[in-house]
Formats: C-alpha cells, structure tokens, sequence
C-alpha cells in the first residue's frame, strides 16, 4: 500500500534522519518510535507529500491518505459538526453521518460549540473523527496518543483496531510511552542523521 | 487520489471551501471592516494634506482612490491564507488529493467577495469626496470591478511567499507594489480618459485581458508558492 | 553650465557600486574560511579530549 | 479506480540534465568556475579600459547634448545589464524550480544583487545626466521609472531570499518571485512607456533626440560586452562563496581551505 527507498531528507543541508525504507501492506500498522528531535514528524510529513524527499522514492497506492499531525487543521469558529460536514463536503465522502461519528468519539455533549471552546483532548478527536470522515485506506499518525485521557487512549486503540482489520495501513509515530497492540506491526527504529 | 476515489468532485470542493470561508469571514466581521475603514480613512486624508480645491481633487481623484485601493487590498491580503496555515488546515488541503490551485482559487474568491467587492460597493462615496466628475463615476466602478480581482489574484501569489514569515506583512507591500504598477497605470488612465470625454473602452479592455490572463495564472502560482512554504 | 562635473559623478558613483559588489563576496568568503577553521579547531579539541 | 501516486525525486534524466547534475557537484563547480574568474576579470578590465578610452576620450561630444553625453557609456550598458540579469535570474530560477538543482539556485540568487547594484547605477548615472539635460536630477521618464520599479523587483527577491531562514526554501521561494516579476517585466516596461507618453508628450527621453553615430557606437558595444564579464565574474565568485557557506560541513570545504594554506 506505501512503500519507501531510501528516503533522505535534508534541512539545512543536513539530513534530518538516516535513510528510511520500508514496505506497508494492507492490513499492517508501522510503529515508527525514536527520540525527540529524531525527525518523526519529519518523516511523516514527507509520507504525506507535503515536504519534498531530497532522494529517495515513495509509492503510495493507497489512493489517499489521512494525516492527523501536531496542528489539528480545526477551525476555531466552526463548530465540531460544522467542521466535520465541510471535510465530507469537500472531500465529497458521504456514506456515514457526521453525528454519528461524532458520537463516535464521545463529542456528542459539544457538537455545537464553536471549537475554540473544546480542550485540547477534545480537540484531538475532533481531529480523529475527521480520519473516518475521510474514509481513506491509509491513515498517518503523528503522536495520536498525546493530550488524551485514558478513554481517549482507548478509543484511538479500537479505532486503529477497525480501521486495520478492515484491510486499512496506518504509519504511526510515537516517542513511545504507549503502544498500540497489533499482530500485524512492524517497529521501524528512526535514527537522527545527525547521528553519525 | 483521496477525494477522487471517494467521488468527491472538484466543483463540490470548490463550493464547499468558498462556502465555509464566506461563513469564517461572516463569524469575524468585525475585521472585515478594518480594511474598509482604512480606505475611507486614507482617502479623506487627502483633501487634508493637499487642500480642499475641487478642481485639483477632482483631477487626483482617480489615482488617490485606486492607490487607496491599492493599499487597503494589500492589508487585507496576510488574512487570506494565514489562519489556515497557522491550524494545520493548510497541509490538510495538500494531503486532500485536490489541486492546490483550485484551493488557492477558491480562497481568491471569497477573498474577493469579502474585501475586493467592497471597495467597488464604496467607490461612489470616495468619488463624491473627492469631487470626481459624475461622468468618469462609472468608468471608476468599472475598473475597480476589473482590477480588484487582480489585485487579489497577484496579491495571493505574495502572500503564499511569506505566509511562513511571522512578520510576512511588511515585506508582502514590498513584493506585491511593482506589480501592481501596470494595473494602476491603466485604471487611473482609463477614468482619467472618461473626465476628459476621451475613449475608454481599451483601457477596459486591457484591464479584462489582464483579469483573465491572472485567474488562469495566478492561481498556479500561489499554488506552488505555498506548496514552498509548508516545507 | 559644465558638464564635466557630472560625468565625473556618474563615472564614479558607478565605480563605487560596482566595485563594492565585487568586493562584497570576498570579504564574505574571508569571515566563512575563519568561521570554518575555528569550527575544525572546536572538533578537534573535542577529539583530543575524547581520547 | 486505483491511482497510482508516483513521488519522483529524481527527475528522468536526459543529456543536458546530466550535464547540469555534474555541474551540480559543488566540489566539481568550484574548482571548474576557478579557473575561469581570473581571465574573467582580466578581460572585463582590459575591454572596459579599451572601451572607456574610445567612448571618453576620442569619440566627439554629442551636437545637441554635448560632453554630458558621455555618461550614456555608464548609463546605457547598467540598463541593458539590470534587464539582462533579472531575465537570466528567472530562467535560471525555472531551472531551479524544476529540477531541483542546488548549484542553479544559488546562481540565481547570487545574480539578484548583482542585479540590483547595475540597476542603481543605472538609475544615478541617468538622473545625473537629467541634471545638464532636463535641469533637474530626477524626471519620471520612463526608463528612470521602469527602472526603479525594477529596483523594486530586486529588493523583492533580495529580501524574500534573506528573510526565510531555511538557504533552500529561501532559495525556491525567491525564484518563484522572480519568475513572476520576470512574466510581468515587460507588461511593467510597457505600460510606464506608454504611461510616460500619455502625460508628458514624447518630449522627455534622455536618448530621445539625438541619433547614434557609429564613432558612439563601438565604446558603447565593448563597454556593453565588458558587463557580461563582469557579470560572468561577479556571479562565479559569489556562487563559490554561497557553496562554501551552505557546505560549511561537509569534507570539500575542509580541503579546499587547507588547500590555500
């Protein structure tokens, strides 16, 4: 489903990590773990397509992917449904109901609020929700667990749960303090390039 | 890619974004008025500093409001990708799977919507402050109508430059002035034209060449402009 | 009125600006060599001190 | 529907792609330009002095403008430059852009000052020529005025490039700006032209009345083939110094500077 060769990336001339490759097939989740500052969220943002890999190559056969990164992409003065119905309006998904989903991650109580009100854990799954909205196969995770409570921990777990057990992929990147139980995991150890 | 595979299709996107940034624009329309009153502003600081003579007015009437014109779009500018930057939104809309470009465009538009157009809306104010003949009034409103667009459709590329800047504004008037020169020169020759009951409609003219010559490019531009500045 | 004073200017004027942009790299590659050397020099007393 | 998305690092590669990623080797480019500024320099001197003679010393003074006439063997050539490099800036940015070079970038970013100090000689030596002509140092005529509003594209690029902190999101940032100041150049060049006419009357153009005589016309050619060196030396050395900057780490450097020891 993604696929990388050695991919580098460069940031003031010196690569953020060491040469990444790996495969993702249907079904398995890749746990990428590694220190602060090793580049995680680098990694996961060249995934994405958003940075340019100074070498290397990414296959993505996923036919779209999902990014839940460090800014969230909410809109303060929508509320949660409102900012969930323009995803689905402008990704034009529609098979399941935006309330329902939001019931899904327990926002129910403040569906109608403008979001700027939510905590920071609320917030992060009204980021979540949006990943069901978009209905893709490949989901990136950067630090998902963080700013949750324990039922929040939980509820990204069963998430992930579906999501591969229907036959979806996830890279999730994590500095490691929880770990999300999968047979089909594969641990990918990033080493900063300023390592050697 | 994602939104395809899903059916979403381009036109559906393109409402969807333009409706959402008409209703964000609509949730803080308080700000919406500060460019608008900055126009007024300027505009009256004129007979001030030069004297209240109709003739002379009359005859600086086109340039002052255009330049106003000018001014007040280039602050409204920073607003048109900042918030979506700042929250994550922007690098969702990449991962999206739809053009950049129809993005851009879209937040052009309602750009447009929310600070071009009023400055069409108000120019029969600023006319009769500044003694403009009541025959050039229409050809005012008329380049307004043609030149606003473009003032946001290149005004666009420099704001995806120095979106990632913290303080992008001051440079963005430094970018974005030199190009406006030709649309300046051809509006404010275009009513000029019309005080003296000379022809006009080529200046017009020019001025729709330039509209449709900036939506076909622009947009691809600012695209790519901040495509570099998510990286 | 004559001219020559303001050929003078012009020709000047022009040395100076062009001259100055000439010149400005050097100077740059100049403080990048010592920049450099005292970057080799904190290396290597960082590996003698290893050692 | 399965798409299949492709993200190419590496461009397909042809002959002149390889070509220009061989110059893409910094060490490669460095020691390759070196070779070439000192003869660079020496010929730039040699046809600017030729030149200077021809144009100040034994052409005739101008019948209608007399010896301030002479200042069009500064003024002239800068203009040409200021426009010529701005254009090569841009092409050089597309290259940039495209393919993702680091070498073209830096060269097109070492040309914006280079650029820009033509473009200020430019606009001194003519507003010194309005002086003795037009009485006054500066008239908006429209060579003065597309040039300072190219003065302005200049500062544009300059500033955008020093302003991000990141050399090569600078540098990609920076050349998009160029490219579209360079699609809007002529449409800017035309419009004050033209702008010019339509409020003063064609009176007012520091070339306007005179036509060239030939004993005019060498010095301004030598002087004019004179600049494309300068620029040729100006841009190498420059180039080299943002290599030796951004590579500050890297092994190349270490040898060159021991090199020179």
């Amino acid at each position: 489903m993604l696929s990388a060769s050695q991919i580098v990336f460069e940031r003031y001339f010196e690569p953020v990590f060491l040469p990444v490759s790996f495969k993702l097939r249907r079904g398995e989740l890749l746990l990428v773990t590694g220190a602060n500052g090793c580049g995680k969220t680098t990694l996961i943002r060249v995934l994405a397509g958003i940075l340019h890999p100074t070498s290397g190559k990414i296959d993505c056969q996923a036919g779209g992917m999902a990014y839940v990164g460090h800014y969230l992409g909410i809109k303060d003065d929508l509320s949660v449904l409102e900012n969930l119905r323009f995803i689905r309006d402008f990704l034009g998904t529609s098979s399941r109901g935006c309330k329902e989903l939001i019931k899904h991650v327990g926002l129910t109580r403040v569906a109608e609020q403008q979001a700027r009100t939510l905590s920071a854990g609320q917030r992060k799954r009204c980021a979540l929700a949006r990943l069901l909205v978009s209905e893709s196969k490949l989901w990136l995770l950067d630090e998902p667990y963080s700013n949750l409570d324990q039922e929040g921990v939980e509820l990204v777990d069963k998430m992930l749960n579906d999501h591969l057990e229907s036959g979806g992929a996830c890279v999730l990147a994590t500095h490691g303090a929880h770990r999300p139980q999968w047979a089909g995991t594969q641990d990918y150890h990033l080493l900063s390039g300023a390592t050697v | 890619m994602n939104a395809e595979a899903a059916g979403g299709s381009l036109s559906g996107a393109f409402f969807a974004l333009l409706r959402r940034d008409l209703l964000l624009a609509f949730r803080r329309r308080t700000e919406l008025l500060f460019p608008v009153i900055f126009l007024l502003v300027v505009v009256s600081l004129f007979p001030l500093g030069i004297g209240p003579g109709p003739q002379l007015l009359a005859r600086i009437a086109p340039g002052v409001i255009w330049i106003a014109a000018l001014l007040a779009t280039v602050i409204s500018l920073d607003a048109l990708f900042r918030s979506d930057f700042e929250d994550g939104t922007l690098e969702q809309f990449v991962i999206s799977g739809h053009p950049l470009t129809l993005i851009a465009l879209a937040k052009i538009v309602a750009h447009w919507l929310v600070a071009g157009l009023p400055i069409v809306l108000l120019s029969p104010l600023l006319a009769l402050w500044m003694n403009l003949p009541m025959e050039s009034l229409g050809v005012m409103i008329l380049t307004l109508a043609l030149g606003t667009p473009i003032l946001s459709l290149i005004g666009s590329i420099g704001v995806g430059l120095t979106i990632s800047l913290k303080r992008g504004g001051q440079l963005l008037s430094l970018l974005v002035f030199p190009l406006y020169v030709p649309i300046l020169i051809i509006a404010t020759a275009a009513v000029m034209a019309a005080s003296d009951s000379l022809p006009y409609t080529q200046f017009l003219g020019l001025l729709l060449a330039g509209l449709i010559t900036s939506v076909t490019l622009a947009p691809f531009a600012a695209a790519a402009a901040l495509k570099i500045s998510l990286s | 009125m004559s001219h020559t004073p303001f050929i003078w200017a012009a020709y000047s004027i022009g040395a100076v600006v062009l001259l100055w942009c000439a010149v400005a790299p050097l100077a740059k590659r100049k403080s990048i060599a010592t920049n450099i050397r005292r970057l080799i020099q904190i290396e290597e007393r960082s590996r003698d001190s290893d050692s | 529907m399965n798409k299949n998305t492709e993200i190419k690092a590496k461009p397909r590669k042809n002959a002149v792609v390889m070509f220009i990623h061989k110059m893409g080797s910094p060490p490669w480019f460095y020691d390759f330009t070196g070779k070439f500024i000192p003869w660079f320099w020496l010929i730039f001197g040699a046809l600017t002095v030729w030149g200077l003679y021809l144009g100040l010393v034994k052409a005739p003074a101008d019948y209608l403008q007399g010896e301030s006439f002479r200042i069009m063997y500064i003024h002239v050539p800068a203009a040409w430059m200021s426009m010529l490099i701005y254009s090569t800036m841009a092409v050089l940015g597309f290259i940039a852009l495209v393919w993702r070079i680091r070498i073209v970038e830096i060269l097109a970013m070492s040309s914006a000052p280079i650029g820009a100090a033509f473009t200020i000689v430019t606009l001194t030596a003519g507003s010194l020529w309005g002086r003795p002509t037009w009485g006054t140092y500066w008239v908006w005529d429209a060579r003065l005025t597309s040039e300072l509003v190219l003065l302005f594209l200049y500062l544009g690029v300059i500033g955008l490039y020093n302003s991000i902190d990141e050399p090569r999101k600078a540098a990609r940032a920076a050349c998009l700006l160029a490219i579209v100041g360079a699609v809007n150049l002529p449409i800017i060049h035309y419009s004050v032209k033209w702008w010019n006419t339509l409020h003063q009357g064609s009176s007012i153009s520091l070339l306007g009345g005179s036509s060239i005589d030939t004993s005019m016309l060498w010095p301004l050619l030598i002087i004019a083939i004179a600049t494309k060196f300068y620029y040729a030396a100006n841009l190498l050395t420059r180039a080299r110094v943002s290599l030796l900057e951004q590579d500050m780490r890297k092994a190349w450097v270490r040898e060159v500077l021991k090199e020179k020891n």
